[in-house]
């Protein structure tokens, strides 16, 4: 297993490289899991006309951590396919939902769990399959579908992804990871689905062979890039303040 | 008269509780329907899922004693119970989509009398919050649903067909409001319990299609 | 979570209401993973007309460990499905072999990525999915398969099936399952696809809570029964001579 | 002439191995293909994984040492190397299926001039066994094959066209046998390097289709 090369030194190293035009995949379910450095660097960094995925675009949560929604607002993104244009409570207006409407920029809306099997699907090298969910709504309009034993299926195609951003608790340096609780949620389905997939971790990178074999949660053979997340306030950590000072919606 | 007489959230909440069996794996929606989890339903022991992948969840955790990586799907932190498990996303909708949760409950605008409803999207909105609600909606054994009765302006939101864009159609279980309790059925809603302090009449008023009435019908037992 | 009703006392009691025509899948790839003890019940409980479905029908190493093949040579089997009818190895000729070729029992041949995707997908409510594998072969002759961008692939349905019988490392009360090493294989996805999932144990079972939530392979909602392996000779191991004895060929 | 000319089966298989290249994910079949991972190549690093989940495993366990619950493919007890990570089958099928696999290395009874290649089932035979065979031809980036030359009665096993039931169609990248080491192209093979004591007459009398000679045609290094 290729050992050490995975390390980067900083989160602007490790998205460097990343074109205009690229797919990037976002880890998160409401704070755990989001690769918050990463978003950081990459408005940072500037790539235009990206293509985003993630579960939301962010909430109108205060104080705000980086998230899809200011990717947006820095001129930064064509497109995003989520499960959230709109936050649950209608009274709510997200930060995206303007530049969604105004038709600036482009949305997908994907049921959840759809959104996580084409991801998984993708990884696992399964073009299209066959779901119950959003039968005979206005999603299915115009698609194709197929009844099976009875009951109707809407087909569904992988979301293959050129960067998969993602945060894990703990990483070796063949870059096997393993997330601390629903830190997990998107995480290792991305990281399958990405060309290159890009971690930051929270804990101090350790030894190949340190983690279980029994225990590792992504294999490093799906992780191209370590960065290990500095204390703040250089690197940005979901803190109790900000994490009390939130509502978040799903 | 919406939300001001008859049941409150909590007690909407209670009802449907009660509806819970032993053993069962419950997916709880964000808002009135986490609040089922604080309902007691004495011995019963009840798994909550989570749609990010937490199997065996319990009460809102303690405030300075939050794993900050640990929430349900609304965002809440909370515990984990004895025998718990987390799993990735894929495999939490695998739960889902494979009919592995008992029942699932959700808010919503609507609820037609043929089981459809809708949650998803408002009128003339472009785009909207489905997260997985569709996912949860298409496959879970029991839909209930928790809503209010009336819209603000009065129209009921049981309705014969749904106006807005639904969720999934021909679903829902049990609809649960702050007048009753009430089962889809081909042709209007069947009253299966009533709240306190409400009549038949002043529901059939604001219910749509025909409203059918269960023998001996019986008033829905509150506390608190 | 409920505890302790999933606890058997013996692998008999954990059988004795399978009924005729039953699907049963069985966990293991070589020796980690199968059910030995379940097997054996499953061969003195006398149920017939089944369909079974495992990696292979296993081996013809000595000593013979309880296998698909003994079930088939004990009449209690219709149909099984499996990556392997005959050997890797033309020699070498399994025990099922000739069961087939006489008609007395049916076979279906599934490529074993095939078979773990159509076990999967019944567990995750996906009733059909397409893959490469197996397209342009006699496998896929006068079946539907499928373009999608630009390549050829074969659609392949879900594979649900009545009872799981895997075997797993450690459990706990609710029924939470850690495999040891590649004990793992097909017991997980299996355990999602059936009904009822009867897992037979190497360690005493523990206390709900025991496993962390992060280190659970197989979360107890898919497991209905446990019976914990007694000391051989009651229970059935893997001993290390009957490991030496065998040239497994998967 | 069948094997007793040419490289022995280490030799083959150390031909293939040198193929590897640095960071690869590389899967084994059982038999010739699994003495690969015994070959020297310098400070190439490999990830050995196995169709039932094992990610980085080693060495065949020493006696006495063995872990009855790790085994690769062939059903040996083998070791693991630091790093590695064990995964259920559809995983691991995801691995193959998903494009993660560098290179796949397995046996053969046919290899066509045209990329086909056949090695799970025989003429006349009823059913046969695929195991993950077919899944790796079809989605490993790389398909190298390694087999004899020709079969006991003399006839090429590098053919215009198998007669046996394929396991992929125009998958294999490179073929290894006693003689020497092929590319399939469309009208025959390209012999790449020759097996000391063999002659390109030799290897032409009996393989199918066109054979064309790599310019300044090196022979295989042979060690041992």
């Amino acid at each position: 297993m290729t050992q050490n090369s995975k390390l980067r030194s900083s989160f602007a190293d490790a998205v460097a490289d990343i074109p205009d035009g690229s797919t990037i995949a976002f880890g998160g379910f409401a704070m755990p899991g989001t690769p918050f450095n990463l978003i950081k660097a990459l408005m940072e960094q500037g790539a235009k006309r990206l293509t985003l995925i993630g579960n939301t675009t962010g909430g109108t949560q205060q104080p705000r951590m980086p998230d899809i929604g200011m990717l947006v607002e820095n001129g930064q993104v064509a497109k995003v396919i989520c499960a959230f244009t709109a936050a649950t409570r209608p009274t709510e207006v997200l930060p995206f939902t303007k530049y969604y409407d105004s038709g600036e920029v482009d949305a997908e809306l994907v049921p959840q769990g759809t959104l996580a099997e084409r991801l998984r699907a993708a990884g696992a090298g399964i073009p299209a399959f066959y779901t119950p969910t959003a039968v005979g709504t206005e999603l299915a309009e115009g698609r194709e579908t197929r009844v099976i034993n009875g009951r109707e299926y809407l087909l569904e195609y992988a979301l293959p992804v050129d960067y998969a951003f993602i945060r894990a608790r703990t990483a070796d340096t063949v870059g096997n990871l393993r997330f601390h609780r629903s830190q997990r949620n998107f995480g290792p389905i991305m990281a399958t689905a990405a060309r290159v997939t890009i971690a930051e971790i929270d804990d101090p990178i350790v030894a190949a062979g340190s983690i279980d074999p029994d225990d590792v949660h992504t294999s490093g053979i799906y992780v191209h890039r370590l960065v290990q997340v500095p204390p703040e306030p250089e690197g940005l950590w979901p803190t109790k303040r900000q994490a009390r000072g939130q509502e978040i919606k799903q | 008269m919406s939300g001001t007489k008859g049941l409150n959230r909590q007690q909407m909440a209670d009802r449907v509780a009660r509806e819970f069996q032993d053993g069962w794996i419950v997916n709880l929606g964000v808002g009135i329907p986490t609040m089922c989890s604080n309902t007691d339903i004495g011995g019963t022991d009840i798994t909550y899922h989570s749609e990010n992948g937490v199997i065996g969840y319990g009460a809102v955790a303690a405030e300075g004693h939050e794993d900050l990586n640990l929430v349900n799907a609304g965002g809440q932190n909370v515990t984990l119970k004895p025998g718990a498990a987390v799993v990735h996303h894929a495999d939490s909708f695998g739960v889902i989509r494979g009919g592995h949760i008992d029942a699932t409950v959700m808010g919503a605008y609507q609820v037609s009398m043929t089981g459809d409803f809708a949650n998803w999207k408002l009128k003339g909105q472009k785009g909207g919050g489905i997260g997985g609600a569709m996912d949860l909606a298409a496959c879970a054994k029991r839909v209930f649903i928790i809503l209010e009765h009336v819209t603000r302006d009065g129209s009921s939101r049981l309705v014969t067909a749904c106006d807005l864009p639904v969720t999934a159609r021909g679903v829902v279980t049990l609809v649960a409001t702050h007048y009753g309790l009430f089962e889809p059925t081909k042709t209007g809603f069947h009253l299966r319990e009533i709240a306190p302090g409400l009549t038949v009449d002043e529901i059939r008023a604001v219910t749509g299609g025909t409203l059918t009435v269960a023998d001996g019908l019986k008033q829905i037992a509150v506390s608190g």
